[in-house]
């Protein structure tokens, strides 16, 4: 199924989780944080929630900045 | 000497200078001047998480040791206060059970525009009021208007960061007399208030004149970044946050148009 | 850092801050003020002995350890040439055989006035030729006036010391510009020629500013002994004299009107 | 020369530099200052009739010629955003139909406290938007926070008249460096929206270095009445504008390190 | 006003600016300058008479009008005492006879070299002293040195002209604090003595600043003939030589930290 | 009838009006500017405008001021 | 015979005033100084002095400066 | 014997030596120079040094200066 990550448009197993969306892309959970349209999703939650078709999902972390 | 350490919210400060992590070289180089500038407390950015360039799979925080730092995530290059809440709280999912301490605060910098990064008043307020109502810490960059300061801590900020001048300016503090008078106002009936310099800082002397002024600490990030040899200028930051700490509380002598002598006058041999 | 020590004629200091022994409370608190300073080099004034008050038989050298201070003796309260010369073999004559270093080098000061202690350039001038053909290492606290000080090292001093402002004024170095064109002038092709800033620094950020201007030292006295806490403004000093040699050796970042910002743009959620 | 006059809102000002009217010993020399000034605008308060001490029956207006002044009444002594919209009703009611130009714009003062006198910004902000529908013309007294400018900019103030340092203070144009960003902020495209420096100046370098900079008038009234010769003083506030005018649109020559010959090199006899 | 014009040595100045006459682009465009300065006194340099380029035929005196200007030959580009007096002899001969004022003056200009253009002390009093003793009414270009000032007086100068920065260099006094020790000393019990600022000066603000601090005059020539609209700046410093001048006499406010309400507080009806 | 004037109790005449007031006063209308309960009533309306006891008025007019 | 003007040689007439060595060069007594061996030659003079072979002649005029 | 000592006049025995007239005065010669006459004696010679009527003696010390 088709969702919006980061602003980007991409393919992913329908009923991913969170989580699995950022081991497709060897991410640690521990070190980002995610909104799903709008919403935080809680790091609690990444391997319960389950991504839905057209979803808006933003996946942070920390940079360098003054 | 003994000096009482800085307490912003619910953290306490090693040091009186905060630094920041970006503009660096190479995250290594910023691990040295973070050992060097003597701070235990870096500011830093949120941004989305690059997706292609897996080369470079290393993360800010494996420079930057839980134990000895705690992080102030900052919400620079945000414009509203729509987008300075929704930075703020990732920022805080972030560091909530991340291992590092900064989870509770957050440095408020809602930019007027991107040519100056001056901060725009009314988005920083109404992104204040919100954030500490969601009982957040807030650090407020600011312009060193006195009144805008006054109104900063009256919605509840946990420190008023009024800048010395432009970010990365490296102009020092241009007002000195404005600050006075925010000290003045913030700190009556209130001494222990945090007012903090944040911004605009070039080098040594521009920190400990902040300091001498009475100001509680300085926040700065380029001037050591900047600087063609940053672990030195680091070095030379940490020294003069505490000269200019201690010199502003020893009660420095008036200044006069000329002169007392320093050798006495009796005894003077040719007399 | 391993910055080079200062030599000036046959001697080297550990510090780039030479301090006073004048106008202190106590001996005690001159002796605390010294060691809080970290310098190892203390200036000294020649006086006729005081034959009546046996009640104080205490002698300043009794607050000086020899093994850590290297004495500095100078001409403090001189109007002439004659005065000077005197002045300066009884010094040296005091501390040759006492156990003290600094027997072969004088910090010449020839006075305008009473009024504003200001020097004198023409009796300097000929109490320096005097002093340098008597085997002198000689120190001369001057003005800022760039050709006098050429001048001055032409003549065979030791190091030039140009004041800041006037003496225990406060109001540090009043022309920075001056002593820029100072340091070009008289490091050219002679990079090591010691200029020392002697005079008129009043706060920490003062010392911190002039050594930046790179200027190899600075002398100072009525700051420390006439602060409210003078061991805490010592404490100031020798600081803020670390940081602004390394913050002038450092490369800071140059001066702009605005703004470049600290945190990256790209990845802004909000973009 | 032939300098485009200044327009504000419906008005333009023969001159440069806008005064006041408070603080004379006497109406006469208030009178005297004004001619001396050569302004033709000059600003004054409402406040209740003294309905008591008939012996002075004298009111100002009687030494305010209608035909030679434009009045800019304002809102000094206000400290919320009601208070300021019924005072400037109040003194548009007053000029309308008195014989006075006038009634059409108003100096927008909201102040933060008694003590320090400086804007409020978020009440002055306030006030701006009602005066603004009502149809006033509003020339908004405020700091020197750039982006704060730039919103009662765009909140339809008919000029900026940022402080250059506190009311009566007499220091001057503290921060430079601010009014020039606001300059360029707010005139971008706009050079001919108005920016008054209001308050603070001391002396007439203060307003020749004010006007050199950019701005397009001086609003001050202590440094003339308060001077200890106030004729004299406003004499030369009236050259200072001028001279700041013309300095500021000549292309001053850069600033250097040092020196270029003012006479030729060729043709020495010495040579 | 009625201010007491000018006098140095046996010629009394109309105005209390000198102007200069080199780095012009034509001979007319200075004669414009001359004209919008006001001054009635210019300085001019001595050299050899171009033998070659015959096209040229121009001399500078036939477009400085003698029934208008005092001129004062200068000895622009002397090294050396002996060099300083064969120009100034020269200057005087050129003088005498030629129907210009100014044959028993001379500025006196000693330089330490060709690179910063700074007066050399020794030379500057030697010549000085040949120069008086041959009947010369002698100006002196020098630093702000305080007691190399008192000592030129005291060799009988007409005028100390102290540098209030390099040559062309555009800072304006840099050390505000030395010509007001100068001013002191060399004024005290002889008010009328003349202290002069020669060079330096950038623009409007910076002659306006000088004159404020009690100098009796300002000497200038690149500020106006270097400026991008030199007959504008020309007009300016005209304007601001008086504004100067008056404001300096005028007893300027007191500086405070901040404020005094302009407007009255007695009668506000939000009171 | 009592009215407030400038924030003093006052006795004035029965239906005196605004100009009336202002006579009392030895004031000058055209350097006045007058309030009534909150309200500014216009220079033209002065000798219309009759006021009612417990009338709350303020009379202001210009001072100097900077 | 030879001259040195100015610190260039050159030939004049035998003999030749110091005026008519200006009248050469078409330079305006009034308008100069001259220095003849090191000693200043008077305007008054300039007809009456007469240059010597080898004499070192300066001739100086006033010219813009600061 | 009669000396001018620092500018006072004062008693002395004797032929005294400079050693015995710093002893007078409780004065260590380590922390004094001596100037006799305008001269300055060594501190090797103030045990041989005698002093004559009427001598100028000056005992100088180092004190606190800047």
């Amino acid at each position: 199924m088709e969702i919006l990550l980061n602003g980007k448009k991409m393919e992913i197993p329908e009923k991913a989780t969170i989580g699995e969306l950022l081991a497709l892309h060897k991410l640690a959970p521990v070190r980002v944080a995610v909104e799903r349209n709008g919403e935080i999703v809680r790091r609690a939650d990444f391997y319960t929630v389950r991504l839905a078709p057209q979803d808006q999902i933003e996946v942070v972390t920390l940079v360098g900045g003054g | 000497m003994m000096d009482k350490q800085l307490k912003i919210g619910p953290y306490t400060l090693s040091s009186r200078l905060i630094v920041g992590t970006g503009k660096y070289a190479t995250l290594e180089l910023m691990q040295q001047c973070h050992a060097a500038s003597k701070s235990n407390c870096v500011t830093v950015a949120v941004r989305r998480e690059r997706l292609v360039d897996k080369n470079s799979g290393r993360n800010i925080l494996d420079f930057i040791d839980p134990k000895k730092y705690i992080l102030l995530p900052n919400t620079a290059g945000c414009f509203t206060a729509d987008e300075v809440v929704r930075v703020a709280r990732l920022g805080r999912e972030l560091l909530d059970g991340s291992g590092y301490q900064g989870a509770q605060w957050v440095k408020l910098e809602c930019l007027g525009d991107t040519k100056t990064l001056l901060p725009e008043p009314l988005g920083t307020l109404e992104a204040l009021k919100i954030l500490v109502a969601d009982g957040f810490h807030v650090l407020v960059y600011c312009s060193d208007d006195v009144m805008l300061c006054k109104r900063i801590k009256e919605a509840g900020a946990a420190a008023v960061m009024p800048a010395g001048s432009p970010i990365g300016s490296g102009q020092g503090v241009l007002n000195p007399n404005a600050i006075r008078i925010i000290l003045e106002e913030l700190k009556h009936n209130d001494p222990a208030y945090p007012i903090i310099v944040d911004a605009g800082v070039g080098t040594a002397s521009d920190v400990a004149a902040a300091m001498e002024i009475g100001v509680d600490g300085v926040l700065l990030n380029t001037a050591i970044a900047g600087a063609q040899d940053p672990v030195k200028m680091a070095q030379a930051m940490a020294l003069a946050t505490e000269a200019g700490r201690l010199a502003g509380t020893a009660g420095r002598i008036p200044r006069k148009l000329y002169a007392t002598a320093s050798s006495p006058w009796e005894g003077r041999i040719n007399g």
